[in-house]
């Protein structure tokens, strides 16, 4: 017993943002000091990152939420534990490598991506193309790649942090 | 201590002759509803009596998310009087204990429950006091009145089984993927969200390591609102993506520092002192849009039209002992 | 000073496309509804912007109150954030100021307005905003939706005028009785109260002034929830029976005292700090009781079935002068 | 567009209190002195009154409200100013009696009713009979009697503080 009271049900319009348009909200304090909120936006951080930046714009202990910048071929990565990349912005390919155990990190609880050390070795697993709202799974001791071909994207990967990291908060976050 | 069959004994009143529902207690707490309200009544340590009154559609809301989220991580404030906090094996159940005034002046209770005790009776009263016709999860404008007499139940609704990913969503065995065929139709908010699956193109054997689905179109299927579900996981760390609409129905208080991105659309935040309930901040949120919520705050949203939000959470089984001991920082990060 | 047409000028937005409301601004105030909620923005005295969120049944139904009763006595708080002083030629508007911890964060705006440009303003975005399933006088069982988008008016229904007798109602030239006839039927909740008149047996020429009245049935044909009518006059002294249902739509901050005398059913009181906020004390009322509220309190009812309460105000026009210079008590007796 | 989700009309019961059965609620204090909330119940009030005791239960500078056991007859009253007699329990007859020049208030500005001194005398102007919920006009100048019958009643006056009216705040009101 809905108690709508439109007679034709309503177009609505999802808002998304983008690189090239997004709104940036912002903290109002009242009584408390606005970097305690973090407060930072994808779009704009990928708008002034290097390509695959790993920007942390989310940290909780050793986890971490990264934003990406997706232009041109990303390195090749691999990492000890899964990794799962949320495009926000773009078109992104993803390419898989089962990494030979040669090259995976040899310490199985070693947080966060690392640079697979020359050509990934090992069997094709495949590829997988992503547009905005594709969340696609890196799994662990796997060797992926990011590829993006037109206007350059933005990636939100979920993953530990490493020595790949960056963090620059004071970059990115609202601090007055 | 008790057995787990009388811990879960709920005391409860045969249904009024006239308003139909039952009156519910739990250790000192008496609960009663009527068309509009829910009155919560408890003594002071001197004895005296106290009351507190919510409106019956607002009660409802916040219990829904308190029994499906079994308590939680912290503090579920109903409002800025009544609401539990979750141990974990127990959840102390207050009134006034986290407003500063009522703190103040000492007329505050707070009393613990084994968790199968208060689960048993919020569930029960969850049950007696939803009619047919309100859908405590649905946004306001999705579903009927709360108010009247007592009328029917609608039990299948309150008693929908949170959506938890082990790994990843569509993953073989994990959570499936949300359908028409599996009672998900889209939303009206989200008519206009693709529904197109990733390419996926692995090679022979890897069917289930290359991966991907599409989370905004999982998320336009959403049959509920402000309650979280896992879609991907690694290690402890959770994403609890959610879709929200109208105003979240509890001030939630965690006891970890939280964080929220926001995927599409807008929310704005009101945050408070956890312990106190008094004003610290807005948080105005737009689609790109991360934030923290710091340990200390209690925060309530509120979402214009329904949006997308990514809660992410740490489950680390640790941190509870870390929290205890003081050693968790209650704000996200240094700069 | 400017000129009263200049006053009465409304600053309003076209109707946003989507939506079809209009944004409304007065002094630096901006007032925006969407679907669910009303947006006020202003801009801390250090120039950062601040806003505040409202549902907008919550908002429309404490803007019709404000709007019906001129302002009233004192503070209209909407909610613990927003609302407005009345100084009778002029009406403070504010947001924060009356919350203890804004206010002592000095985040707080209050703006004097004269009460032409202010009601005004208030009267167009009440119409604007208010759809034609909506009557914000009415209690929620009785009336449809507040959300959704722009759908109609409900002008009638808003623009009802307050019933003020001059003496007392019934008399000849006096405020009328109501009846079917007048469009005033009995209401749900009280089809038990009794609907005769007094016996009256005046000698003749006596007719108006052997007079007396049925309130009670007078009362249980009001058409609206808390929204006090005169009835009776005795110098400045005023009886304002009103019918409550569920929530009263304001927090009302008295600047005098002002008296409760419950007549039929029960009403429970929440009392606060009229500067800060903060909860003092929680009134009980049932048939047969009266209380005073202290001139230092604000006060919200909450009233489980449809009541009659009446409302007793000394509108001494000395009075607003004895407050201002402090000479008027804030608590009701000494004993 | 009522939101109402019941087939058919509900029957409501309002609850009417009485000299024989009231409920009396309370003030339950946060952070205050109940004493400042003056909190009685005029069915309380009239159960240790004298017949047609004034207690003034309300009161706001000049102004009061006065709750009256109405039992047997009352003495005759005048009054300089209006006055109204709420019923709330019983059936009271008011007799009105349009009072000669030398028997009404000689200060026009008097607060409150005084007592007719002797029999009022002037025209009968009638009666009424008013029961539970009833509000009648004391017009100024007028000698008024209450007469109650049969189970005593309860009046609820609407006036000014006069020298027939009686506090007792301490008695009636819930001090802690
Ligand atoms: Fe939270
Ligand atoms: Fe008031």
């Amino acid at each position: 017993m809905p108690a709508t009271t439109s007679a034709t049900p309503a177009a609505y319009k999802t808002r998304f943002g983008s690189l090239k348009h997004f709104e940036k909200g912002h903290v109002e304090p009242i009584d408390d000091d606005v970097r305690h909120y973090a407060f930072s936006n994808c779009f704009e951080i990928a708008s002034i990152s290097k390509p695959y930046e790993k920007v942390v714009f989310g940290q909780n202990q050793i986890y971490v939420l990264e934003t990406l910048r997706a232009e041109g071929a990303s390195p090749w990565y691999t990492c000890a534990h899964d990794e799962f990349a949320l495009v926000m912005d773009g078109d992104v390919e993803v390419h898989l490598v089962q990494l030979d155990a040669s090259q995976t990190v040899a310490d199985k609880d070693k947080n966060g991506a690392v640079l697979v050390k020359g050509e990934p070795k090992g069997r094709k697993m495949g590829w997988m193309k992503l547009s905005r709202g594709h969340q696609g799974l890196l799994p662990k001791n796997t060797a992926y790649q990011f590829r993006n071909a037109g206007e350059p994207g933005v990636i939100v990967l979920q993953s530990c942090k490493g020595e790949l990291s960056v963090e620059k908060w004071a970059d990115i976050c609202q601090s007055h | 201590m008790n057995a787990p069959a009388e811990l879960a004994k709920v005391i409860a009143s045969q249904p009024d002759a006239t308003l139909g529902y039952k009156d519910f207690s739990l250790g000192s707490f008496s609960f009663h509803r009527d068309e509009y309200f829910v009155h919560i009544g408890w003594k002071t340590r001197d004895g005296r009596p106290m009351s507190h009154t919510m409106d019956a559609g607002s009660y409802l809301r916040a219990l829904m998310r308190d029994v499906a989220w079994g308590f939680f991580y912290g503090w579920v404030n109903f409002d800025d009087v009544f609401g539990t906090v979750n141990h974990y094996e127990s959840v102390d159940l207050y009134a006034g204990s986290f407003n500063g005034t009522m703190k103040d002046a000492g007329i505050d209770l707070l009393e613990n429950f084994p968790t199968a005790q208060i689960r048993a009776t919020f569930e029960a009263m969850l049950d007696d006091w939803t009619n047919e016709s309100f859908d405590p999860f649905a946004a306001p404008q999705e579903t009927g009145s709360p108010y009247g007499r007592k009328n029917g139940n609608n039990t299948a609704k309150i008693t929908r089984a949170r959506e938890l990913a082990k790994r990843c969503v569509g993953l073989k065995g994990d959570l499936d993927l949300r359908s028409d065929e599996r009672g998900a139709p889209v939303n009206r908010a989200f008519a206009d969200v693709p529904q197109g699956q990733p390419e996926l193109h692995p090679e022979p054997g890897f069917e289930n390591e290359v991966h991907a689905f599409n989370l905004f179109g999982f998320l336009s299927r959403s049959q509920v609102t402000w309650n979280p579900s896992f879609t991907s996981v690694v290690k402890h760390s959770y994403m609890c993506p959610t879709t929200e609409e109208h105003i979240l129905p509890i001030i939630h208080g965690n006891d970890r520092v939280e964080w929220f991105f926001q995927m599409t659309d807008e929310i704005h935040w009101d945050c408070g002192d956890k312990n106190t309930g008094r004003p610290m901040a807005r948080v105005i949120m737009k689609a790109g849009d991360m934030a923290a919520m710091p340990a200390y705050c209690r925060h309530q949203g509120f979402s214009p039209k329904r949006s997308m939000l990514l809660v992410w959470e740490n489950g680390s089984p640790s941190l509870v002992y870390e929290i205890q001991k003081g050693e968790s920082p209650e704000i996200p990060v240094q700069f």
